[in-house]
């Protein structure tokens, strides 16, 4: 933590490289203690996402290609390998967490949910990301009647319950990673779209934009060039949130039965299949994997907190 | 007969070596230091200083509300004989609102939205004088009368919103008067107004100063307004007081470089580009963390010598009631200040014979659609008004010539240029422009007329986009007009970046890391990359600071004479439009009342909005005797102008005309021409307001 | 000529509470003889004087050392000042005379202004009053000061009106007053300017029936 | 201030045109069939198709949009030549649909041969009497066949063509019956959601109403309880934190609540069950109840639901509240009001409150989505008999109409409280109520 405790320079280098601009936004974590913890919990859980088993140094498993046999790290044991007479053990030596019904280790379950969900729940906020954010843009750049027919749209769209609208998509389309990743797509995308149009809104009657249009420039690079790189600050801060948000989701719809189809280690899934146990006496599965989406969510929500507020604090 | 002052001799408030300090992660840092003053009763204390100087702090200093992280390290606040620091919250509650008071910048966002007005001032009588809601609606709508509030019973039942800013600050003076305060702290109480508002303003403060026997603090950064109400002037730079005196004798003699350097930066009303220079203060005000060690003026100073580095100059008395803090103020004379060579002055442009037109505006219309608020709306039924923010324009430039334009917030003067540059779509009339159309918008127009006709912004911090460096941004215009071969854009954008007095260093510089002036100046090097024909300023120095607000204009000044550009040149200052331009055109409600060549505009015959507005600067220099003329209300909506003259509602003038002007309401005025294109639109015969006294007597 | 336009606004003000030792400081540092004391929102209750806060040695008979400093710390405005049913108040929009007439019948020094609902706006002094006199009187720049010795009748005023005017000088005070000691008279003080003494002099000895009793040049007074 | 409400409202209605169109295309384009979903993937073509007419599946999807929205009864009267109506038949404890005669009397229809027409009428006591019908109420129709309109046994307005020998499928209980002269076209008889008949289940044959509305009040009363728990409290306590912005109050609350809101609720609701049910055996962990209406059978097993729902909204309203407190308290009028000389009791009730309720209020009642996704976890975690549970297993088995309604109801809720916000910010800004 010596980089993060270093104090930022008030007058930045004249040429600030990736490295500075990381180590910039460090130090400004480094002054939030609330940023820090989120950084912890967040970065718990990418190291095991990230070191679960060897697929990080075999690009062949990145494509999902499910022959290929991993090599447990972190995990300690295969996520589907089932040790027999062990089931709806506690925790043990050998497993750390104990076991789930068909015997299989939770720890590597919960280890490889935790590779699920940091997968999914980025590139859902991303492509939300893309879509939201295009569509705000030219809604509150062009405004009038596009923008009238964008946001009642957006509007109606938002008005849906979020999670009925998970429920229809994924009744309609059957779950599966890819319709997971669609239906929050779907969800997030108007909040997105919002957030970027009022930002438009407002930065579209600066100055800069106004001399860009009397240079001629296109409305693509004026709201491309001009406008988005000005919108980052709230965007990336909203983008940290909604990636909470995702894993809340996934996790939600993994609970309700909507996730990705068993045996995969979700931990919505492993949360509804380990309820019945709770009476049973056997609470296990439904407290680790409960557990680690909560210390997740809150960890990605700690981080968003402290930095808008280190951010606001310096505006 | 003169009133007495009273027996007591003892100030009201007297600040003793007062530093404030304000507590931030690298320790604190002293905003203010060893600032001293009294103010009597019945007396203004002026408080003039460039922005972050420390003025408000000392104001809210004063009134002990700093904040979580400020707070009075140092010194006295005696008030009425006590002293304020360290009293308890309990003790400077009862005083505030009831022994002091305060009057804020931001009226609007100083009352509450959400309570009438007349909520927000019972409150201040039924909490500190204990009396019925009743009793207190009385005294507050006598109070209300006495601040010239139209109406006063139905402002008490308004809401802030829904009344005009000049009225809403007339609220705030009347709230801040109602316990009768021994103190008023008056922070900038009119730089969010317009010119004309500002005067009546300072002129209800200057008779309450002398009704009520109150000692005002009145914080400033415009001299005109302090010369104008204040009984001494206190000059603040970097957190100190460099110097106070009485006002005529601050400004007859001023003995601190800086208040010299103050003075020699604003323009004249009546000065003239051709007839006088702007003096720049080189340099700009130390961050209050990073002080020189010696006199805090030395390193802007031309006077500084060794010792100026070394000692502090401390407050001191040079002659009856004149105080400055100068090493060398007796060895220093303002009349025989040298400029230094870097600051070269301006020869005037030599007049070329008779240039062509450049520019052909013919009766320019931009109307804003606005729907009525109707339910019909949803379907599109509505009734569609009109926001007419220019209606009817016409003029003419010649090549490389100014047109100023002036006028009230709202008078159309930035939508006008809007059009032009192609930032709004035009309604109707014509524009012609080097045998270009003006009609589309800028994105649809040709490649070459958008090269030939830029823009300089009013806001330094919205000028630039604060994502990219100088560099690039000035790149770009370079780079889109094809202005250079693309091996030497490089070299052209540090040519660019000397040329508006900025090194190459600048280059790489982001825009966060760049004062407002320096803002401004890679504003005006983008805006000037493509060597445009026509430049449009819409208000590029009304955000800077004096100092800095001279450098730009001597910048524009001596590009333009090098290009030979022409220029359209908005502000709302009457001087600095005097000064900068060749010919000024007034506008009234989307129509120019008047134009013609600068010096003609300033003289009588004038239109009377004109008459108005000159009658309303604020001059820094309380010698000048100015005619009191005040418009009456206030603009009227753009929505639905008035007929006949659209000036008719509040003109001042119009018992010159027989029926106390009947016509003016009926008949839109004539163009009436009194020579070398100037030209009036009044009902007024020429040779009437030819006889107008002039407004302004200025000293030969 | 009324009090509100000669009274001293925003007077210092105390509080019952305040000690009495703190009022003596604050009376000294301020150079007043006189504070009104308020409660909440400046409501007069009373006024103290300086000989008001001097103790008086009957008060402090018997106390010890330690007693003494006791009484003193504890000692409050409230407990020593003339209560505000002793006192004599005046409205801003009385008359300068009703104020002199007031301090004459009440034999004090100074009167607290006091608006409806008993809010302190002001203190009007002796001291106030004196200066009004001597510029009612003498106004503040040279001149010659003529006192003349008139019948009491009518008429006699109007001709010294008549021979000031129709000699245009400027006329910068007049005040009369029956003669001390002589009933049956009036003394007529003029203040004169832009004239000669013997111009003057010749002017009014016109005037049958009037006796010019004195005749001197005033300069300059402290400014007030 | 009319113009807004009305524009707001206009929108609102246009919103909701909008998602029942949304919802509408959805469960049209998800693949699988609806007889298939609803029979199981062992039925013939032509039952298919049979069942499909039936249920008037075989409709172009704006004729079934409109049937479904603002019903088919009015239509079919249209074609029958009599109204029809709507009756409860208590000795089968179903609603069922019967033509009217001008006097009064309830029929139906059918026939065995394709010859001769017979009117079934209903008797006052519920019994029936068959009344043959002669040839003349044979009509030509456009194309020229003679066809008859009227009331079939099922309930459904049928057209049956003279002289046909068309076959039916349907499905008794077990197994699949054929009948001959059976109607040609049919039009299943609905009100439409508009008018409060959402339709008729294919998974339960009951009308979806019927177990929708005891849900929904379910649902409400759930809802309604966490509500009234969460608002004044989350709202004082926001404030409480806002005016202690930066101290260890503020920090507490901040923090806890961020906690609070960001757990799933099915994650707290574990937490809760482990905490108060298995490890104190405070309170029961599942709502268990005979029917779905004997919710307050044993009130304790309202306890921990309505907690897990109230924990992620209090923090969420909380946190909302502290930073519009903080935001107002750093306001230049409420300078003015400090320097007027205020105490800080009414600077923080008269000037500061509304002020900072404006913001939340409508953030906070648009949140209402939010709730819903809560409850629709909540209640299936603890097994609550709900709208959220409803809409789940009708989801879960595709049943388009249960889902259709479910989710339309909810969508008006989630509107209507948009509308009410809108009420109650223009209520607190005098802005917008005076422009």
């Amino acid at each position: 933590m010596a980089v993060i405790e270093q104090p930022a320079t008030l007058s930045a280098p004249a040429r600030p490289s990736v490295w500075g601009k990381v180590t910039a936004v460090l130090a400004l974590l480094g002054r939030s203690r609330v940023a820090i913890a989120g950084l912890i919990l967040v970065g718990f859980w990418v190291v095991m996402a990230s070191f679960a088993d060897d697929c990080i140094i075999r690009p062949a498993c990145w494509m999902g290609d499910s022959e290929a046999v991993s090599t447990p790290w972190l995990a300690r044991y295969s996520p589907f390998e089932q040790f027999r007479g062990r089931n709806l053990e506690g925790p043990s030596a050998d497993h750390w967490l104990g076991t789930d019904r068909n015997g299989r280790d939770l720890w590597a379950r919960i280890v490889h949910g935790s590779r699920i969900i940091l997968v999914l729940a980025p590139i859902s906020v991303l492509i939300a990301l893309a879509i939201g954010g295009t569509l705000g843009l030219i809604a509150g750049y062009f405004g009038g009647q596009i923008d009238e027919v964008l946001m009642r749209v957006l509007d109606a769209l938002m008005a849906f319950p979020q999670i009925l609208l998970y429920l229809i998509i994924i009744a309609a389309l059957g779950p599966s990673a890819v319709n997971v990743v669609l239906a929050i797509t779907i969800a997030g995308a108007p909040g997105i779209a919002r957030l970027v149009r009022s930002l438009t809104l407002d930065i579209k009657t600066r100055d800069y934009v106004a001399a860009a249009q009397t240079r001629g420039e296109s409305p693509w690079y004026i709201m491309f060039v001009e406008i988005l790189p000005n919108a980052r600050g709230p965007i990336i801060i909203d983008a940290m949130l909604r990636v909470g948000y995702a894993v809340f989701a996934i996790g939600t719809l993994g609970f309700l039965g909507l996730g990705l189809p068993p045996p995969s280690p979700d931990w919505g899934s492993i949360v509804n299949a380990g309820r019945k146990f709770i009476q049973a006496g056997h609470p296990w599965d439904a407290l680790w994997a409960s557990l680690s989406i909560a210390s997740l969510v809150v960890g990605l929500n700690l981080l968003a907190d402290g930095l808008s507020e280190e951010l606001g604090r310096y505006r | 007969m003169t009133t007495s002052p009273g027996k007591m001799n003892e100030p009201v408030v007297r600040v003793q070596n007062l530093a404030i300090a304000y507590e931030t992660h690298s320790g604190d840092v002293n905003a203010v230091r060893d600032v001293s003053f009294e103010i009597h009763r019945g007396e203004t204390l002026g408080l003039v200083g460039e922005s972050g100087c420390g003025k408000s702090t000392v104001a809210y200093g004063l009134v002990n509300y700093l904040g979580r992280n400020g707070k009075i390290v140092h010194g006295e606040i005696i008030f009425q004989g006590e002293s304020l620091v360290g009293r308890s919250p309990e003790e400077l509650r009862k005083l505030r609102g009831d022994q002091i008071a305060m009057v804020y910048q931001d009226p609007m966002t100083s009352l509450n939205p959400v309570l009438r007005v007349g909520q927000q001032m019972t409150e201040v009588l039924t909490v500190h004088r204990g009396i019925s809601v009743d009793e207190a609606r009385t005294r507050c709508v006598e109070m209300l009368r006495r601040v010239y509030m139209p109406d006063p019973e139905a402002v008490m039942g308004r809401y802030p919103h829904q009344i005009s800013g000049g009225q809403q600050q007339r609220v705030v003076i009347a709230m801040a008067l109602l316990n009768n305060p021994a103190l008023l702290v008056m922070d900038e109480p009119t730089t969010a107004l317009d010119v004309t508002v500002e005067a009546a303003v300072l002129d209800l403060v200057a008779d309450l100063r002398r009704d009520f026997d109150t000692a005002i603090l009145f914080i400033s950064h415009n001299l005109g307004v302090v010369a104008r109400v204040s009984s001494r002037v206190g000059v603040m730079y970097a957190g100190e007081m460099v110097e106070q005196a009485p006002v005529r004798e601050i400004f007859a003699h001023p003995r601190h470089p800086y208040t010299q350097g103050l003075m020699r930066c604003v323009p004249r009303l009546g000065a003239d580009k051709a007839g006088s220079v702007l003096y720049p203060i080189r340099g700009r005000v130390p961050a209050p963390d990073r002080l020189p060690p010696g006199c805090v003026f030395e390193p802007r100073c031309d006077y500084a010598t060794e010792h100026c580095r070394q000692e502090r100059p401390a407050l001191r008395q040079i002659s009856n009631r004149h105080m400055v803090s100068c090493l060398r103020a007796e060895h220093i004379r303002a009349s025989e200040w040298q400029p230094t060579e870097d600051i070269i002055p301006l020869m005037p442009a030599a007049d070329a014979a008779e240039p062509e037109t450049i520019l052909n505006v013919d009766g320019l219309r931009t109307y804003y659609k606005q729907s009525s608020g109707s339910p019909l709306d949803l379907i599109g039924l509505g009734k569609k008004r009109y926001v007419r923010a220019v209606d009817g324009v016409s003029f003419t430039i010649p090549q490389g010539k100014t047109l100023g334009v002036v006028g009230e917030s709202g008078c159309g003067k930035s939508t006008l240029i809007k059009t032009l540059i192609g930032l709004e779509p035009m309604t109707g009339g014509a524009a012609q422009f080097l045998g270009f159309d003006l009609e589309k918008k800028a994105s649809k127009r040709d490649m070459g007329l958008i090269r030939e006709l830029q823009m300089v912004f009013q806001n330094p911090d919205a000028t630039m986009n604060p994502s990219y460096s100088v560099g690039t941004q000035i790149e770009r215009p370079l780079r889109r007009f094809k202005v250079v071969p693309p091996n030497q854009i490089h070299a052209e954008v540090v040519r660019l970046l000397r040329a508006v007095k900025l090194d190459e260093h600048y280059y790489d510089r982001r825009p966060r890391q760049l004062s407002g002036g320096e803002k401004q100046r890679v504003g005006i090097a983008r805006a000037f990359a493509g060597r445009p024909d026509l430049v449009l300023c819409d208000e590029p120095v009304s955000a800077l600071d004096v100092s800095v607000q001279a450098a730009v204009l001597n910048l524009l000044l001596e590009i333009q004479r090098e290009q030979g550009t022409t220029m359209i040149f908005i502000a709302h200052d009457l001087s600095v439009v005097r000064f900068f331009s060749d010919y000024v055109a007034v506008m009234y409600l989307g129509q120019i009342v008047e134009i013609g060549p600068a010096e003609a505009i300033y003289a009588p015959p004038y239109h009377p909005y004109t008459e108005s507005l000159l009658a309303a600067v604020p001059i820094p220099d309380p010698s000048v005797a100015q005619q009191h003329i005040r418009l009456e209300g206030s603009v009227p909506s753009p929505l639905n102008p008035p007929s006949g003259c659209r000036f008719h509602t509040r003109c001042p003038r119009r018992q010159l005309l027989p029926d106390g002007g009947a016509i003016c309401e009926r008949e839109v005025p004539p163009m009436q021409d009194a020579g070398d294109g100037h030209q009036i639109h009044c009902h007024i015969p020429l040779e009437t307001l030819h006889d107008l006294e002039p407004v302004v007597q200025i000293a030969a | 000529m009324l009090v509100k336009d000669y009274m001293t606004r925003h007077p210092i003000l105390v509080d019952t509470s305040r000690r009495v030792v703190e009022a003596q400081r604050l009376m000294a540092e301020s150079k007043v003889g006189h504070l009104p004391v308020v409660a909440d929102g400046k409501r007069l209750l009373g006024m103290v004087s300086r000989a008001a806060l001097s103790l008086r040695p009957e008060q402090l008979e018997g106390l010890s050392f330690w007693d003494l400093t006791d009484y003193m710390a504890r000692l409050t405005v409230g407990r020593v000042m003339t209560p505000l049913s002793d006192i004599h108040t005046i409205s801003p929009s009385s008359t300068l005379e009703e104020a002199a007439d007031l301090m004459i019948a009440g034999h004090v020094t100074a009167l607290p202004v006091v608006e409806e609902g008993g809010v302190v706006v002001g203190i009007i002094t002796q001291t106030d009053l004196m200066v009004e006199l001597r510029n009612l009187l003498g106004a503040i720049e040279p001149g010659w000061r003529v006192v003349l010795r008139v019948p009491d009748r009518e008429g006699e005023f109007r001709k010294i009106m008549l021979a000031l005017a129709t000699s245009n000088w400027g006329v910068m005070a007049m005040g009369c007053v029956r003669s001390p000691r002589h009933p049956g008279f009036w003394d007529v003080l003029v203040k004169v300017r832009y004239c000669e003494r013997e111009e003057l002099v010749a002017e009014l000895k016109k005037i049958a029936g009037q006796e010019i009793i004195d005749i001197r040049e005033t300069t300059s007074y402290t400014e007030r | 201030m009319i113009t807004f409400l009305l524009r707001r409202a206009f929108y609102l209605i246009l919103t909701l045109f909008v998602v029942s169109i949304a919802i509408f295309a959805m469960s049209e384009i998800a693949p699988g069939n609806i007889a298939i979903n609803s029979l199981g993937n062992t039925i013939t073509p032509a039952q298919e198709s049979s069942f499909n007419a039936q249920n008037g599946l075989d409709q172009p999807a704006v004729t079934r949009y409109i049937r479904w929205m603002i019903g088919s009864d009015w239509r079919a009267a249209g074609l029958i030549g009599h109204p029809v109506r709507q009756i409860y038949e208590p000795d089968l404890n179903r609603w069922s649909w019967w033509g009217a005669l001008p006097d009064g009397t309830l029929f139906q229809n059918y026939t065995d041969d394709g010859e001769n027409m017979i009117r079934v009428e209903r008797l006052a006591d519920g019994s029936t009497r068959d009344v043959p019908l002669g040839p003349e109420v044979w009509k030509t129709d456009a194309e020229g066949y003679p066809v008859f309109w009227g009331v079939d046994r099922e309930g459904r307005a049928a057209m049956w063509v003279r002289g046909d020998d068309n076959e039916a499928w349907t499905l008794g209980k077990s197994t699949w019956r054929s009948s001959k002269g059976a109607p040609r076209a049919y039009i299943p008889l609905q009100k439409g959601l508009l008018r409060g008949d959402p339709g008729v289940s294919f998974f339960t044959r009951r009308p979806v109403a019927e177990t929708l509305v005891p849900r929904l009040m379910n649902t409400l009363l759930l809802a309604g309880i966490a509500f009234v728990v969460v608002m004044p409290l989350a709202l004082a306590l926001g404030m409480l934190a806002g005016l202690n912005e930066g101290r260890i109050l503020d920090r507490i609350l901040s923090i806890s609540s961020l906690v609070a809101t960001a757990t799933p609720e099915f994650a707290s609701g574990v937490f809760l069950i482990l905490i108060f049910s298995t490890w104190l055996k405070w309170l029961p962990g599942a709502v268990v109840v005979s029917s779905d209406t004997a919710i307050f059978e044993r009130p304790q097993m309202l306890v921990l639901p309505i907690v897990t729902l109230t924990l992620i909204e209090l923090g969420y309203v909380l946190r909302i509240t502290r930073a519009s407190m903080v935001e107002v308290m750093r306001t230049n009028y409420i300078r003015t009001a400090t320097l007027k000389g205020l105490p800080q009791w009414r600077i923080v009730t008269k000037h500061a409150l509304r002020n900072a309720l404006m913001a939340p209020i409508t953030v906070i009642i648009l949140h209402v989505n939010w709730l819903i996704g809560g409850i629709v976890v909540v209640e299936t975690l603890f097994g609550y008999p709900g709208l959220g549970r409803y809409v789940m297993e009708a989801a879960l088995f595709k049943d388009v109409f249960a889902i259709e309604a479910a989710t339309m109801v909810l969508v008006v809720i989630a509107v209507g409280t948009q509308l009410f916000a809108d009420l109650i910010y223009t209520y607190l800004n005098p802005r917008i109520r005076y422009t």
